[in-house]
């Protein structure tokens, strides 16, 4: 195993210290691996988390018109209650706060509890779930469809709608309505090994990729071999839209990296998804291309698309300033 | 037979547990090796061990605030699954014991009712599931029934045990609906579930330890 | 070999042509491989490039407060004269040209005619050489130092004056005094491997990494075992230390990673370094952990000291947004 | 014998050049692959295959517009140091070709003297460091002094080629000091440096055309 690390222990908190040193408007709180805001505006707040190793998910998305606290689980591992708990302590400032969980069972039953511990403290706590990715129905970490990629949508545009002063039940609205219109497809190259194991979690043969897995590494749908930037375009964009056929509309694009794949074949696939999509007569209103929601150092990529109307575009626009997304 | 519970009692009896599951390291890591994902004596082991180390300041503490804290204690100490559903578990019956400084038949008979239904509401899981409800639930039941139908304290306590001991045994033709056995090729069945020997574990310790 | 790519030799124009289509505030010129702002504002031009592979170097800098145009060759080849010609074209608006160009022998030629080109056609051009990277003292591809990550560094500081209307003459002086005050140290943990060849360059045992190889994969100073990050971060740093004594002195940082290093890694040994850097009482006035110069899929980082005096700063803190840096 | 080159003429030249390398693959390759990084066949070839694609519309150019042509040809399309060495050599050469329609044997010499100076400022290198100035230098040198001498034209164009030769063969012995044969174990010592051998193939030709 080839890391820059220390003591495989201690990568949660050794990173986040590392996150607030270059971002020192949030602060870093030890134990519970929480980062939040400094300075907290009066508004709805804004909780998101999991896992470990898929960064800059969440940590990354803390700032103004996003999260207001992210909270940090070991690698792959969802962070217990009492984390969560203090991540919403802190997002707190009176007026509610918007829990976002990706559909994964231990984060379910973990930020469940959380709620109710801040439900016992008055603070007022809703949840929503994303379930974005279409390659598998449920899968070895989740009880119906994977949250992955998509979930960066939904802290933007809930996120822009509690700073414009909504309130909890608006920004709950807009985050359920981004989950509603956002899915993902995402595909595998090389395998990520846990700082604890040491060792690949799964094997990929030498021109081998395996279609629709997850960002744990979890099974997939197909293993291939290794296709052109335009059909996996093709492969990725064709499970999306026999999913939710967003043809003739608007959409925002995410063409995400999983941690090792070069933004040189980011672009590349992004080059080819927009070809594809516009043979869709799908317009494409805004693209990001990047790693926003990673898997440790897995070579790969995913594919998200978010149907746009009128508020999400206002809200995709409005401004924010985040560690991985400035708009 | 009188069954007057305190909280040094109860950490007496989480004493004894914590030894019973330090010492079955190999069977029970076996099993979660084989239906899931090996982790679940280091889960329970690390969480018991978490709450010992308090055991002083726990045992002078009220049975809610006790019960609320061994809670809270287990959840964020253990990952996983099982982290959070004994947690929840146990805050759920912090809540039904409310002032009280010790607990009678019945009300320790709240008490587990509470904590299955705690860990039922939290994992969205029912009986036959193949989970740790499936040594619960039967254990409460049939402690519940005996209570109700007025049988002595001594035979309650013995189908409250052989409750959990049957439903244990009972998982191991099951097919998992829930957690990461629900992916093995044969969804566990021909295993017992760890959750339900772990479980099994501390129901028989709190019987043989109050009848002692 | 495993990317997302079509036809190996289209992977630069396709990459562009996949990024233009993410930021339509660029534009981008084919055959030329150029990429440019589409607003032009009158000031002096700031025009980089090199070989392509370092993504997001250099087109990932284009936009307000960094470069003009940016110049792309092939994987690790340095664009040709007539190639630069045309992105010195597209950053003019009569004020001038500043050529920013790492001190590799290619592109140091190839640059040096394009400027004589443009020379011919009346546009004044200026040219400053970034040579940071003190690893070796001359390399497989240049004679004296290599220019690496702190390239970037001059992108926003020299892009930062043009902003403000200075002259030519002013904005290079900038660049100079940037160059100067600036150095790098890399470590490679995996080999690369160009589309066009197919296999990886080098090769690195499973345990042994490679202190102070270069972003073409040339040779470094020494192959060693894997250490961790409290090591790497010391020894990376005592060899700039060594060059270049900022004791008691401001410095930007960069922590830097080569392509495939996953961003935990990257706040971890960032962590570590401002550790080091803390105990040679040197205070860190701003720190900039990504992927910021890379090297196609290699695993690795690099680390970046900018000493500061208060020109430089306030240059550092002026607003940029481009693609890959927005301050 | 009397020297008068047109554009058509040096065109005719050309063909004949892009020739002679397209038959050498092999050996310059190897070359450059024990010395460099193995591609300047393929480079030198791209660039003049590329200018012979617009043979038609050069050789009816002034000569000043087809140096400054050709070289733009040869380095837009050659990546590596030949493209922009050579690329240097024709545009410099083209600023003393001025208004001339053709070039007698002094005016050659100019032109070559230019391209020389054009290589050698390009590559801030010189005489000995094992590049292709190393045929392109003596060889202007002895045909310089052959024409001051007042030797008739065949023997200053003999001496030309000799030059060449001679330089080419000289960097056998020679280490690299620029270029990627510069980091070689042995600085390339012990063969010719393959940028020489393509300089003398043009140079060669250019005197047999001359005194066919
Ligand atoms: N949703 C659920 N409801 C109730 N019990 C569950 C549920 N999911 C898993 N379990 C129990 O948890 C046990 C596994 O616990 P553990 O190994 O500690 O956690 P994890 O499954 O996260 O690794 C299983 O054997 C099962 O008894
Ligand atoms: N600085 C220089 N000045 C003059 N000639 C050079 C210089 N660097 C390299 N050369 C010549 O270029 C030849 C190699 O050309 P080529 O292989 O086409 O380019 P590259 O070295 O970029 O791969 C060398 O054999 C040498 O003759
Ligand atoms: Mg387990
Ligand atoms: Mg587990
Ligand atoms: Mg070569
Ligand atoms: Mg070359």
């Amino acid at each position: 195993m080839k890391k820059i690390i220390n003591d495989p222990n201690d990568v949660v908190s050794e990173m986040l210290q590392g996150l607030v040193k270059a971002h020192p408007q949030l602060v870093y709180f030890d134990e519970v691996e929480v980062i939040a805001k400094k300075d907290k505006a009066e508004k709805v707040g804004l909780v998101s988390g999991g896992g470990s190793g898929h960064e800059p998910a969440h940590a990354g998305y803390v700032g103004k018109g996003m999260l207001d606290a992210a909270v940090a689980g070991n690698v792959f591992a969802s962070p217990s209650p009492d984390r969560v708990l203090k991540g919403i302590q802190e997002a707190n400032t009176g007026k509610g706060v918007l829990l976002i969980i990706k559909n994964y069972s231990g984060d379910i039953m973990n930020f469940d509890m959380a709620q109710e511990l801040a439900g016992m403290e008055g603070i007022k706590v809703e949840t929503v779930v994303v379930r974005d990715d279409v390659a598998v129905e449920d899968s070895t970490h989740s009880t119906g469809r994977r949250g992955i990629a998509g979930t960066v949508f939904v802290h933007k545009l809930a996120g822009a709608k509690a700073e414009t002063g909504a309130t909890l039940d608006e920004v709950k609205r807009v985050a359920e309505k981004t989950i509603a219109n956002v899915r993902s497809m995402g595909m595998a190259m090389s395998p990520c090994v846990l700082p604890g194991v040491g060792k690949p979690g799964f094997l990929l043969g030498e021109n081998e990729i395996e279609i629709g897995m997850g960002i744990h590494g979890e099974p997939g749908v197909e293993k291939t071999s290794i296709k052109t930037a335009a059909e996996l375009a093709e492969i990725l964009c064709d499970k999306i839209l026999a999913d939710y056929d967003v043809t003739g509309n608007e959409v925002a694009l995410m063409v995400n990296g999983l941690g090792a794949t070069p933004l040189m074949e980011l672009y590349i696939l992004n080059n080819e998804v927009e070809k594809k999509l516009s043979k869709h007569n799908i317009k494409i209103y805004k693209i990001f291309v990047g790693n926003y929601m990673t898997s440790l150092e897995m070579a790969g990529c995913s594919i998200t698309l978010l149907k746009l109307d009128e508020e999400l575009k206002e809200l995709l626009d409005a401004k924010c300033d985040t560690p991985a997304m400035k708009v | 037979m009188d069954i007057k519970i305190t909280s040094k009692e109860y950490m007496e009896y989480i004493e004894l547990v914590a030894k019973k599951i330090e010492l079955n390291k190999d069977y029970v890591t076996e099993l979660d090796s084989i239906t899931g994902d090996g982790d679940h004596w280091v889960n329970m082991n690390m969480g018991f061990q978490r709450v010992l180390k308090d055991k002083e300041s726990l045992a002078s503490m009220k049975l809610s605030e006790m019960f609320q804290k061994v809670g809270m204690l287990i959840m964020s100490t253990v990952g996983g699954s099982s982290g959070v559903l004994y947690g929840s578990a146990y805050i759920k019956a912090a809540k039904v014991l409310g002032d009280e400084t010790e607990m009678d038949i019945n009300l320790l008979c709240e008490v587990l009712e509470a904590e299955l239904n705690g860990i039922m509401e939290r994992g969205k899981a029912k009986p036959g599931y193949k989970t740790m409800i499936d040594a619960l639930y039967p254990a409460v039941t049939r402690f519940k029934e005996s209570l109700e139908k007025g049988l002595d304290n001594h035979t309650a306590l013995q189908e409250l045990k052989q409750g959990a001991i049957d439903g244990m045994n009972s998982t191991k033709e099951m097919e998992a609906v829930k957690g990461r056995a629900y992916y093995q090729a044969q969804k566990g069945v021909g295993h017992i579930d760890p959750g339900a020997v772990t479980m099994c574990y501390q129901i028989e310790v709190l019987v043989d330890y109050l009848c002692k």
